[in-house]
Formats: structure tokens, C-alpha cells, sequence
């Protein structure tokens, strides 16, 4: 299917838009960019919400498990039935699948498309000097992909049997056996939403890198691109590389599903006492194998972009140029590559052999070198520059040590034998949370407040950016750091009642009442985090219509090329052609008149 | 060769360029009945059952080999293409090599003593585990 | 540090060494931590605007990055082949001689652990799959009733199904093999540091010498399906006299189901 | 607004976007199948003993089929070159081939499809004597046909018995089975060429598992299928694309040749592609 629609937009790249275009064509069927850009910001927006809001539920089942949800209990038993949320109480089933959801969610339907699709479509070709993406119509076409891909995941809450329930990494056998009551069930929408999803993120790929590839414009050189588009060029080749084999795996487990094919089903299972009517002779570690192939990537897909906008944001607000431009670019190359050949440090407690675990613990070790220049280029930055504390650059100066903690807390888990105790245990919950909520989503929220007056032309309000800033910041912690602590205890993951199982009773050694006990600091935590978005929430809405009007088309008085456009930027982009002349952070230039040399300003000397 | 396959078609028609075109017609055609022969002798020499599948598996998947470079060669004129090309392709098979290599490795390179398991499945004495 | 961390109570022989590696990696984050911290806090409040109107367009000149992520590297090397690399290969290499350990066959199921000991010949009789009944949810041979003859040495195995209780002799070399019936569960034992995923399929042995007896607990480490945050086991880890008689109590006696 | 790069090649990169993209499309193409490959690999190491089966697809028909896939991509490339000589003509004359073979090729798929939903193997609850080649063998595992009330049903499995009620079925065994070696099987076939088919009557109560030739049978099957079947989705879907050029499309011909020739070269690419994996599908899964 991609195939044709592939190859036939692609030559169809420019009757579009000649003819003065209707609402439909401009707003929902756009293949501008820039429109583009924001249908997937929105929809990403709203889904982040969603993703929070399944976790808000989990998070009080950990906290007060058999106890219904206050508030939208009743509303989850209409919407889900009374068994699987008797009363309002989430049932360990409706938990499953809200955890797999929210894992989903967060990683395919809200991070990604907000930080590759909808920040790197508006912001990519601007910077880079270009009129439009090379195929808009493939652009469109990705971002419908993304959209039914969304509607997919989201219609499988409501099917018989519920969304899928064996985690966002979805194992077989499991994943075939969750729910045999339904043919159709929540597993297989999982896998056709996923296969959707895996197309757009392709189609995006394929644009991103053919647009930065030829649409440079003239004089803009590969060193001379802007830290962001190269992360989001890196991170388009792991799109297009690393998610073609989940999609192969996602076909062959919808092979499992539906036509009890058994390539994730070994030979002599046995469920509930009765040996499973199936040919057997698959491999359940076939599935990781191919899982992770793409999940380690995409956790870098994950924070590229963040780091392209963190890079940017840095060098505006410390009015200086970023520090060590080419250790960044050839890290990010560093780490895409190596990215692929790290898989299966996901897979330790598998079974594996010294050799092959000794290679991939070496590779682990090696890929994070790539990620501590980077973030030293970045702290390194700081020194000797003039730093405005404005909501951006609070978050981006938040986002170093969160990233950072996140980071660190990679390595033990890097070394299979440290894994052994920690594997599956909520420090790995902490370790990645730390890198995409307050590392990435922190990120992402400077970028928003960073490229919002270009977007509508007005200014987002700096105290309440301010509050949501610090509100986040503490509440995030609040929430994560105790996590750390759970996990070294031997707190595990994926537990609708927190582990409440295993608490410590007379006679048999379990966790300390202390650490079941912080369950409940977090989850407060967990709600005060949401509450702490509704000055976002209102800013952001308030802002389009009431937000303070810029005064110039920079207000930033940034030096990369999207500053140069009207604002916002027409049909087209730039009003006349424009060259690139020097490098994208020429800040506090010695001699120069401003403290910002845009990349257009031809040479005084001739 | 390069020009004439990348379509700088400005001096499309004129007699040098047809006389390209005409020189590529023929390395399609040999290339073509190439192919075929290919085929033909793969499915030839499957005929013969070799006592060992390594050789069979080996000639099959080189003459395999062999085809693929012709096509990807000739008919999609990767040899006359650009190194932006090369270098995308370049990648692509690392690490498709990668994944496929490192998979099947790790299905050989088990803890001591682990066995997979079949129905039906051996007993073992308690004192010698594995294989 | 163990109790900084937060590490739980120990009980096996080589779980001190996973304690070491994690400490000894935390201490390489806790100084990334802390100096990049200071320096962190120092720098914002040093070059913030009104301190510093004027940036410097150079900036750091020195080269003492290089030198942090030199560092760096070194550390990591020295953590990865000086113990990460040869503690797994003790890990999974060099297992005690089984004739001289305690042999156990861990299996997991939908939602308990079922334990099988060789019994006095020291032998495990053969499963297939195909015999699965729920009496005889394993398969094994020699309780099928047709088939039993067939395989005499099955006869003795101690099979615990239903309570999902381990008994294990303290101060002794233990060889588990853990598999698993149906989904992927995970034998993970805090106290002991040790987690192998059960994979259907697949018997995979891990090895392990307790050091204190107690009851623990074996959580199942992989999500399994709805009972999958119930799927607890206990290890008993009994002084050798007990497990001895543990086990002839057991022996002979028809395999002891709870259910 | 117009985007450059659409017609006339990039001087720094020497490329037109759209030969960009169909390649980098093609790269993520490889790791598609790249994936598949790598799982057949472990399926087939992992595969116990005589649970794989082979020596039971069509050859010549395969072989065939080849033939037609690698004609279909030379008269892609030739009508590419009658198009570079301006030659509309000759170019729809050999793209009108192409789309033929393509047809054709979806068309023996299907047939071969057909053939394989109607074979079965059936396993026995206790072995009995049949004959293989010219030679007696106790078996419990029959490859063959099933004859029921006359007709010869497809995709029944052993659920099917119990739905159905069928008490017992007539079966024709083939004179062999994938236990034996390529050479033995070869064997057998050739001692049994033209002997008359025995048939037996085989009871629903001795069957222990009944499947047709469909991916539930065993992952060679399930691979087999789940490979060809993407790779004609990718035939179709080229296909199509070169049918579009072929007509509605052509128009472009008239007042953007150049651009015309660049699509025509780029769905070529595509097809090549497709060529490609099937040169290697073939031999993997016919042959091995
Ligand atoms: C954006 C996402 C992201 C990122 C960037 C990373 C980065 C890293 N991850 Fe993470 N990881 C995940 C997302 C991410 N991870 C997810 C989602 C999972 C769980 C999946 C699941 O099971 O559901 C996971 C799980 C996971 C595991 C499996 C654990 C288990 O299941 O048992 C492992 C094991 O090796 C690992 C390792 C690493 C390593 C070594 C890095 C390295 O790249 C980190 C390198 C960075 C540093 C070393 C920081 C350097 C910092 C400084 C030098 C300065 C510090 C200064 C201050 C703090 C002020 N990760
Ligand atoms: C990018 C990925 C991502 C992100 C951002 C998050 C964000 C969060 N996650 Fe998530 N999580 C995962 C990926 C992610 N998670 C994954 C992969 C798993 C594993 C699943 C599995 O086990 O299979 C997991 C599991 C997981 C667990 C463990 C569940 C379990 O194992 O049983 C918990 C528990 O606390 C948790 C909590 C949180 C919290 C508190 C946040 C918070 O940081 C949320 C912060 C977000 C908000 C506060 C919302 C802000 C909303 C807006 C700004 C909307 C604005 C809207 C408009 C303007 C229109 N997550
Ligand atoms: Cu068994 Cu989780
Ligand atoms: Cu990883």
C-alpha cells in the first residue's frame, strides 16, 4: 500500500496549491509545511494529555489499589463496563491496558510526532532556507497515516476486550494470548494502528532527509545548518531504518493473531493445564530481537530533537555561540549509529552468553560517550555568556541535569550483571522517565514558548510560564526521584497495586513499608504535575488571541534563518530568496553592530 | 557513463546521446539473458541434490548474489549513480547485516546448560545439564 | 553505601558483587553529578545578564572537557572489563559441578511457579508437552497413566505445584532451571540478586549459594497477564539437615498439589 | 511557489528529489524485508528436526514466474530508454509488456496459492503403512489430498472435523514426505510417476492434527506465505503505479517530458526493487 501511495505522491509534488484554496485545503488537506507542522503539534498535544490522564488513573490504582478513582471512576465504568472497573476501581486488566496505552501513547503518539513531525516540519525548512518540504503531498499524506494511526489506537478502548494489555512492548506469547476470547481483539488494533503509525513516521523520514539534503539553500552548507536540523536529520534516518523490522515483526504477530501462525510461539505451550492447538516452532525472542531493533533508536528519536532545540535555545539566550558545534553534530551521528547495534541491553535477563553480552554491554558503554560530549558541549556553552532568563531558556537549563540524571542512571543498568538486580524494577521506570518527561517534555515546552510568536505573531504571557516552569520542575522530580529509590528495593514495574503483593510480613522478606508507602507521595505528585499544566493549557490558548503582538519578525533578535520570514510565515516562506552566509550562531560577533549576525547578512568586506 | 544516466536530458535526442542510449539497450539485453541463466542454473544444479546442504545453500544464495548486483547494477544503474545514493545503501546494509548477524548469533550464545526445549522433552540427569 | 542506596538485604554469595558493581557505578555518577552540579549552578549565577551584559564569543578556550570525558571513558572501561564482563562470565560460564549442587526445575505458569526436584535417583523424567492435563500440568511422563511404564526414573520426582514454594538447603551450591508453561514470566529473587526470565520454550539454569535461611520472596519479573502483579512465590532457604528431610518427606509421597 | 529540484538534478548532490526519495524509501524497503529474511534464518536454525518442510512448492511454476518478474524489469528499463530517445511509442509497447508480466505473475501466484490450500498434512494418533515410492513405510505423518463426498475441500483443519462431524474422509497420500532428504523425496516421486493413487479411508478419532498447506501449518509456511504475499502486495502496488504512468498519467508527456521521464525512471527503480527481493525469495523458499 505505502508503495503506491508512495511512489505516486511522489511525482505529484507540485500541481499542489496553485489555485486560491478553500478552508478544507488549507486548514485539514494543507500540504503546507507549516500547517502541517501544526496539525501534528496539536494532535500530539492532545494526546500527551491522554497519555497523562490514563496515568493519572494508574497512578491512584498503584497508590490505593481496590479504592475507586475519585472523579472519573464512575465515568470509567460506563465507559468501560462494570468488569473491568466494578465501582470505579480499576481492574488489574483495565491497568494493562492502560499502561500499555500510556506507553504507547506518550512514545508514538504524542513525543515523536511533536518532536520530529510537528517541530521538525515547521521548523526544518525554515532554517534551512527552503519553501516547503520536497513532497508535500507525501507530507500529507504522512501526517493522515499518523492521524488514523491515532483513531485506530484510540477506537481499540471501546472494542470487546479492551486495548491491548501486554505492555507497550507488546511480548509474545503473551500478546497473542492476553485476550483469546476476541478475534479481533485489543492486541490487533495495537498492530494495525502500529503498522499506520510506522508508515507516517517512514513517509515523514523520507521527506525530512531528501528536503535537508536538496533544499538547502544557497550558500547554507552542511556546517552551517542549525544543531536542530541536524538532530532531526539523524533522527529521520533511525525512523527510516530502525522502525521497517518492528513493522515486519508487527505483520508476523498479526499473522499470530489472526491466522495462528506461530512465529512467536515456541513448540509445547501449555495454557491452563491443555496444550495450545498451535504448529509451535516459533521463537518468543524472535519478537524482542526485533522489537528493541527499533525500540533503542526510537528511544533516541525520542531525545534528538529535544537536544536540537535545547542547542538552539542555549545559544540564543546565552547570546553566544554554542560551544563545540562540530563534537555535536558528529556525536548525534555517533549515537545514531551506534544506536542500532545496542538493542539487546533491553533483552539481559533473557539468557544470554558471555560473548554476546559482552558485546552489547561494550556497545551500551560506548554509545553513552556520544551522549556526555553533548551534554558537555552543552553546560560548556553556558560559560562566558549573557544569559536571559526567559521562559525558554528555563526550561532548556532544567532540561541539562534532568537529561542528565536520566542519563546517568542508563549506566547501571548498561552492565548485565548490575542489571540483574534492577532489570524490570521501577529505577528503569525512573532512568527513562527522567530523559523524556522532564528531559524531553521539557524540551519540547521551551520549544513551544520559543517558536510560538513566529507561529501566530504574538508572544506566550512570561509569569505564568514562569509558574508552569518551577511548578513542573518540582513536581516532576517529586515524582521520578522516589522511583529510583523503589527500584534499588526491588520495587518492580507493571503492578496494579504497586507491588502490594510483595509488601514485608511476618515471616517472609518482602519491600519495606517505607518504599509501598511513598506510592502515595508520588501519585499526589503525579496530579499536582497535571494541575501544574493548566497555566500552560490557558496560556497557550489565551496567547493566540490576547498574547502581547510581536513588534519585529525576530523578537528573539535569534540569527537562524526561520527569524528571517514574515511572521507567520506565508505560503512559500521567505519573501525574497535568501543565501546563507555564515555559520548559525554568530552571536557577540566581536565588531559587529548587534549582538546577533543573522545568517543572511551578507559580508560587510564585500 | 554517468551524465547519460542522470537525466540531464538537455542533450536529450541528439545523435552521441542516442548512440548512449543504444550501447545501454545492449548491456540490458545481455543482461537480461544473464539473468535468465541464472535462474536456469540455480534451478539446474538444485536438481543434482548435493549431499551437503551447505553447498546447495552457498551456490543458491551466490548466484543470488550474482543476479541482484546485475539488477541493482545495470537495470537501476547504481554503478553510474551518486555517493549520496551509495552512502544511504552503504548504511542500509550494515545494518541490515547487523540485525540479521547478531540475531541468529544470539540464539547459539546461551548461558551454559541451556537447552531449548521441544515437545517432547528429554529428561536429564539432575547432574549433567545442557546439550 | 548499600543502605544509601537503598539496596535490599542480601542473601546469596554473589550478590555481593552486584552490589559492588552498582555501587562502584553510582559513585562515577555521583561525581558527574555533583561536579557537573556545582559547576552548573556556579555558571548560571556567574554569566546570568545582569552580572555579564556582554557575552564572550569564544568562550571556554582550554581543553579541559577533553580531559572530563577522558575520564569518563576510562572509568567506564575499567567498570566494563575489570568486573562487568568477567563477573557475567562467572555468571553463566563456570557453574558448579550439578552432581555436587542441589538441582531444581523452576517452571512458571499463569499465575504460580511450580518446583521439581530429581528425586533419589537424581534423575527428571521426561515431559510431553501433548500429555498436559490440569492434574498434570507439566506433561510429565510418568504421571500420565497410560504412559507412566515408559519412564520409570519420572517416578521419584518431588513435584510442588500450587504454592509456588521453593525449598532450598543454605550454604549449598543450587542450580535452578527455570522455564516457563505458557507467556514469558521472570524468577526474580531480590534477595538474592537474581532474575531469569522464564521463557516458554526454553530452560535456562542460573546458580546461586544462599547465605542466610529465611523466607523470601520470588517475584515474577515480567508482565504475564491479569495475575501477574499476584504471581509470588516463597523461597525457603532451610538449614541442609531440613532440606534433607524436607525432601524425604516429600519422596515417594504422590506429587504434593495445594490446589 | 515552486519547488526546486523536481525535474533537473541538484549540481552539488547530482540528484533530483525524486530519485532521493525512492531510494531512501527502498533503503527502509530493505530493512522491511531485510526483517523477514533475518526471521526466516532463525525460524529455520531453530526449527526441530523434520519440522521443516521443503521440496513441496512448484518449481518449474516458480521458476516460470521468475522468468516473467525478470522480463517485466527489462522492458522497464528499455521502454526508460526508448522514452530518453523520445520514443513514445516504443515505450508504451514495452511498458504495456511489463504490466502484462506483472498480471501474470499475480495470476500463477494465485494459482499457486490455490494448489496449496487444497494439500494437506494430516497427523495420526498411531502410524500406519503406506507407500512411499516404490518402497513400505510405517508413518504417521501422510501428505496428500482429501476427498470428501466427492469434492476435494480446502483450508480444512482438525477444528473443521469436529465442526463438521465428519466420522472419516478419504485420503490419497503422496508416495513421500519433507521428513526424507531432497534426494530421497526426488526418489520417491520419480518411482511413483504414473502408479495409480491408493486411497485410504482415514478416521476423524485416529487424526491428531490436521492441516492444509495455509501459514498455520508450520512456520515454513507461515514465513513462506507471509514473504510472497507482501512481495505481490509490493507487485500490485508497482503495478499500478506504472499503469497510472502508462494512462491517465501520460498526459505529462506532452508538456513535461523531462519530469515524465524522471517518474517513469523512478516507479522503474521501484520495480526493480520488487524484481530484486523475488530473486531472492525464489531460490530461499523453492529451493532450499
Ligand atoms: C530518550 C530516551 C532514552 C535515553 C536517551 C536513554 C539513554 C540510555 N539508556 Fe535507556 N531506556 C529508555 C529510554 C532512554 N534511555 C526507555 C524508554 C527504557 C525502558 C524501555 C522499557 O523497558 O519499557 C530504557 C531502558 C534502558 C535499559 C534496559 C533496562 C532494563 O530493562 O533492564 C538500559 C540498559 O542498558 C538502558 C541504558 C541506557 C543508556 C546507557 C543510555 C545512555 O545513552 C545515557 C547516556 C547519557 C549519560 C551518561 C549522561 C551523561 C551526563 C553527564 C555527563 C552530565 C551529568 C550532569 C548532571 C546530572 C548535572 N536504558
Ligand atoms: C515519551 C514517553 C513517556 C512520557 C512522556 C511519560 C510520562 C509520564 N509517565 Fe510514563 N511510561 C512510558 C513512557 C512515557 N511516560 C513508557 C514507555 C512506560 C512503560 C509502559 C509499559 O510498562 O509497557 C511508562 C510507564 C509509566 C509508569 C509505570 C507503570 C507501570 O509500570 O505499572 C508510570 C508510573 O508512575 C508512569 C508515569 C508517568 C508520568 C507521571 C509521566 C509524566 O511525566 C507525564 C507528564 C505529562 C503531563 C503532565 C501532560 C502535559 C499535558 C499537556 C501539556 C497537554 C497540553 C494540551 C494542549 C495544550 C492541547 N509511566
Ligand atoms: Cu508471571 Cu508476571
Ligand atoms: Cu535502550
Amino acid at each position: 500500500m505505502d508503495a503506491t501511495t508512495h511512489a505516486a505522491h511522489l511525482h505529484e509534488t507540485h500541481d499542489a496549491h496553485h489555485e486560491e484554496v478553500g478552508f478544507l485545503r488549507k486548514y485539514v488537506f494543507s500540504t503546507d509545511h507549516k500547517i502541517i507542522g501544526v496539525q501534528y503539534g496539536f494532535t500530539a498535544l492532545l494526546f500527551l494529555l491522554l497519555g497523562f490522564l490514563l496515568m493519572a488513573c494508574m497512578r491512584w490504582s498503584i497508590a490505593y489499589p481496590g479504592l475507586p478513582i475519585p472523579v472519573v471512576g464512575g465515568l470509567l465504568e460506563k465507559l468501560f463496563g462494570s468488569d473491568v472497573a466494578a465501582g470505579g476501581v480499576l481492574s488489574p486488566d483495565l491497568y494493562n491496558s492502560f499502561g500499555a496505552m500510556h506507553g504507547t501513547i506518550m512514545v508514538f503518539l504524542a513525543i515523536v510526532p511533536l518532536a520530529f513531525a510537528a517541530f521538525g516540519n515547521y521548523v526544518v525548512p525554515l532554517q534551512i532556507g527552503a519553501v516547503d518540504m520536497a513532497f508535500p503531498r507525501v507530507n500529507m499524506a504522512s501526517f493522515q497515516c499518523y492521524f488514523l494511526g491515532g483513531v485506530v489506537m484510540f477506537a481499540s478502548f471501546f472494542i470487546p476486550g479492551g486495548a491491548a494489555k501486554s505492555g507497550w512492548t507488546s511480548y509474545s506469547p503473551l500478546a497473542t494470548m492476553a485476550d483469546l476470547g476476541h478475534r479481533f481483539d485489543g492486541q490487533t488494533f495495537w498492530l494495525i494502528g502500529m503498522v499506520l503509525l510506522i508508515t507516517s513516521s517512514l513517509l515523514g523520514a523520507v521527506n525530512f532527509i531528501a528536503t535537508i539534503i536538496q533544499l538547502r539553500a544557497p550558500g547554507m552548507t552542511w556546517m552551517r545548518m542549525p544543531f536542530f536540523c541536524w538532530a532531526q536529520f539523524v533522527t529521520a534516518f533511525l525512523l527510516l531504518l530502525a522502525f521497517p523490522p518492528l513493522e515486519a515483526a508487527g505483520i508476523m504477530q498479526l499473522m499470530d493473531n489472526l491466522f495462528g501462525t506461530s512465529f512467536f510461539l515456541p513448540t509445547g505451550l501449555i495454557v491452563a493445564g491443555n496444550p495450545v492447538d498451535v504448529s509451535g516452532g516459533g521463537s518468543p525472542l524472535l519478537w524482542q530481537h526485533l522489537f528493541w531493533f527499533l525500540g533503542h533508536p526510537e528511544v533516541y528519536v525520542l531525545i534528538l530533537p529535544a537536544m536540537g532545540i535545547v542547542a538552539e535555545i542555549i545559544a540564543n539566550n546565552t547570546r553566544k555561540p554554542i560551544w563545540g558545534y562540530k563534537s555535536l553534530v558528529y556525536s548525534a551521528f555517533a549515537i545514531g549509529f551506534l544506536s542500532f547495534i545496542v538493542w539487546a541491553h533491553h533483552m539481559y535477563v533473557t539468557g544470554m552468553g558471555t560473548k554476546i553480552s559482552t558485546f552489547f554491554q561494550t556497545t551500551t558503554m560506548i554509545i553513552s560517550i556520544p551522549s556526555v560530549i553533548i551534554l558537555t558541549c552543552l553546560f560548556i556553552s553556558l560559560w562566558g555568556g549573557s544569559i536571559r532568563f526567559n521562559t525558554p531558556m528555563l526550561f532548556v537549563l532544567a532540561f541539562l541535569p534532568m537529561f542528565g540524571i536520566g542519563g546517568l542512571t542508563g549506566l547501571p543498568l548498561g552492565f548485565n550483571y548490575s542489571d540483574l538486580h534492577l532489570h524490570d524494577t521501577y529505577y528503569v521506570i525512573a532512568h527513562f522517565h527522567y530523559v523524556v518527561a522532564p528531559g524531553t517534555i521539557f524540551a519540547l515546552f521551551a520549544g513551544i514558548y520559543y517558536w510560538f510568536p513566529k507561529i501566530t505573531g504574538r508572544m506566550m504571557n512570561e509569569t505564568l510560564g514562569k509558574i508552569h516552569f518551577w511548578l513542573s520542575l518540582i513536581f516532576m522530580n517529586l515524582v521520578f526521584m522516589p522511583m529510583f529509590a523503589q527500584g534499588m528495593a526491588g520495587m518492580l514495574r507493571r503492578m496494579y497495586n504497586g507491588g502490594a503483593t510483595y509488601a514485608t510480613t511476618d515471616g517472609e522478606v518482602g519491600l519495606p513499608a517505607a518504599i509501598l508507602k511513598a506510592n502515595i507521595g508520588v501519585t499526589h505528585a503525579a496530579f499536582f504535575l497535571g494541575l501544574a499544566q493548566l497555566p500552560f493549557i490557558f496560556n497557550f490558548f489565551w496567547s493566540i488571541k490576547n498574547g502581547k503582538k510581536v513588534t519585529s519578525d525576530n523578537p528573539w533578535d535569534a540569527t537562524t534563518l526561520e527569524w528571517q520570514t514574515p511572521t507567520p510565515p506565508p505560503h512559500g516562506n521567505f519573501t525574497k530568496p535568501v543565501v546563507a552566509h555564515r555559520g548559525p550562531y554568530e552571536y557577540s560577533v566581536p565588531g559587529a553592530a548587534t549582538d546577533f549576525t543573522p545568517q543572511s547578512e551578507p559580508d560587510k568586506k564585500h | 557513463m554517468g551524465h547519460s544516466h542522470s537525466p540531464s536530458h538537455s542533450n536529450a535526442g541528439s545523435a552521441d546521446h542516442a548512440q548512449e542510449v543504444a550501447r545501454h539497450v545492449k548491456v540490458y539485453i545481455t543482461v537480461f539473458i544473464a539473468l535468465l541463466v541464472g535462474t536456469v542454473v540455480t534451478v539446474a544444479l538444485n536438481y543434482l541434490h548435493f549431499e551437503s546442504m551447505t553447498v546447495t545453500v552457498a551456490i543458491a544464495l551466490f548466484v543470488a548474489t550474482v543476479k541482484a548486483f546485475l539488477v541493482a547494477g545495470y537495470f537501476m544503474h547504481l554503478i553510474s549513480e551518486k555517493k549520496a545514493i551509495y552512502a544511504i545503501l552503504v548504511s542500509t546494509i550494515f545494518f541490515f547485516a547487523a540485525m540479521m548477524y547478531l540475531t541468529v548469533w544470539s540464539r547459539g550464545q546461551l548461558p551454559w546448560g541451556t537447552r531449548y526445549l521441544s515437545s517432547p522433552t528429554p529428561g536429564a540427569p539432575a547432574g549433567q545439564i545442557g546439550h | 553505601m548499600q543502605k544509601l542506596l537503598g539496596l535490599p538485604e542480601l542473601a546469596s554469595v554473589h550478590g555481593h558483587e552486584v552490589d559492588k558493581l552498582i555501587i562502584y557505578v553510582h559513585y562515577l555518577m555521583g561525581a558527574l553529578f555533583v561536579g557537573w552540579t556545582i559547576y552548573f549552578l556556579y555558571t548560571i549565577w556567574r554569566f546570568r545578564r545582569s552580572r555579564n551584559p556582554k557575552a564572550d564569543y569564544v568562550g571556554v578556550t582550554n581543553n579541559s572537557s577533553n580531559y572530563i570525558e577522558g575520564a569518563v571513558v576510562v572509568v567506564e572501561a575499567v567498570l566494563l572489563l575489570v568486573f562487568a564482563v568477567p563477573l557475567w562470565a562467572r555468571a553463566v560460564d563456570d557453574f558448579p559441578p550439578a552432581d555436587k549442587s542441589v538441582v531444581v526445575r523452576v517452571t512458571g505458569r499463569q499465575f504460580n511457579w511450580i518446583a521439581r526436584y530429581p528425586g533419589a535417583d537424581g534423575i527428571f523424567g521426561k515431559q510431553d508437552a501433548r500429555l498436559a492435563t490440569t492434574e498434570n500440568p507439566m506433561g510429565i511422563i510418568a504421571r500420565d497413566a497410560k504412559r507412566a511404564a515408559e519412564d520409570p526414573a519420572g517416578k521419584d520426582d518431588i513435584v510442588v505445584e500450587g504454592t509456588s514454594e521453593v525449598v532450598i538447603p543454605v550454604h549449598t551450591n543450587v542450580i535452578v532451571h527455570v522455564s516457563s508453561l505458557d507467556v514469558i514470566h521472570s524468577f526474580k529473587v531480590p534477595a538474592l540478586r537474581v532474575t531469569q526470565d522464564a521463557i516458554p520454550g526454553m530452560s535456562i539454569p542460573i546458580y546461586f549459594e544462599a547465605t542466610r535461611t529465611n523466607t523470601y520472596q520470588i517475584n515474577c519479573a515480567q508482565l504475564c497477564g491479569n495475575g501477574h502483579s499476584t504471581m509470588k512465590g516463597l523461597l525457603r532457604i532451610v538449614p541442609p539437615a531440613d532440606f534433607d528431610a524436607w525432601v524425604k518427606s516429600k519422596a515417594g509421597a504422590a506429587p504434593v498439589s495445594y490446589e | 511557489m515552486e519547488i526546486p529540484y523536481t525535474v533537473e538534478a541538484r549540481n552539488d548532490t547530482g540528484l533530483y528529489n525524486a530519485k532521493v526519495g525512492i531510494w531512501l524509501f527502498l533503503a527502509s524497503e530493505v530493512m522491511l524485508f531485510g526483517a523477514l529474511f533475518s526471521s526466516y534464518i532463525l525460524l529455520r536454525v531453530g526449527a526441530d528436526p523434520g519440522t521443516w518442510p521443503h521440496g513441496l512448492l512448484n518449481i518449474p511454476i516458480g521458476t516460470f514466474n521468475t522468468a516473467v518478474l525478470i522480463t517485466s524489469s527489462v522492458t522497464v528499463v528499455l521502454s526508460w530508454a526508448a522514452l530518453q530517445m523520445r520514443n513514445f511509442a516504443k515505450y508504451r509497447k514495452f511498458q504495456a509488456i511489463t504490466i502484462a508480466c506483472a498480471l501474470g505473475f499475480l495470476g500463477i501466484k494465485t494459482f499457486e496459492y490455490r494448489e496449496k490450500f487444497g494439500h494437506y498434512e494430516v497427523w495420526l494418533k498411531n502410524p500406519i503403512t503406506v507407500k512411499h515410492g516404490d518402497k513400505e513405510v510405517q508413518t504417521d505423518r501422510l501428505l496428500g489430498h482429501i476427498e470428501f463426498q466427492g469434492t476435494h475441500p480446502s483450508f480444512w483443519s482438525t477444528a473443521t472435523l469436529a465442526a463438521k462431524q465428519v466420522e472419516s474422509f478419504k485420503f490419497e497420500p503422496d508416495p513421500f514426505h519433507y521428513t526424507m532428504t531432497a534426494r530421497e523425496m526426488a526418489h520417491a516421486k520419480k518411482a511413483a510417476a504414473g502408479k495409480p493413487h491408493e486411497v485410504i479411508e482415514i478416521k476423524s478419532a485416529d487424526v491428531k492434527r490436521l492441516s492444509a498447506f495455509v501459514p498455520a501449518h508450520s512456520t515454513y509456511f507461515g514465513i513462506y506465505f507471509t514473504l510472497t504475499a507482501l512481495h505481490a502486495l509490493h507487485v500490485l502496488g508497482g503495478a499500478l503505479v506504472i499503469a497510472y504512468l502508462w494512462g491517465p498519467g501520460a498526459k505529462m508527456w506532452k508538456t513535461e517530458p523531462e519530469r515524465y521521464i524522471n517518474r517513469v525512471e523512478v516507479s522503474g527503480l521501484f520495480w526493480h526493487f520488487v524484481d530484486l527481493v523475488w530473486i531472492f525469495l525464489f531460490p530461499v523458499l523453492y529451493l532450499l
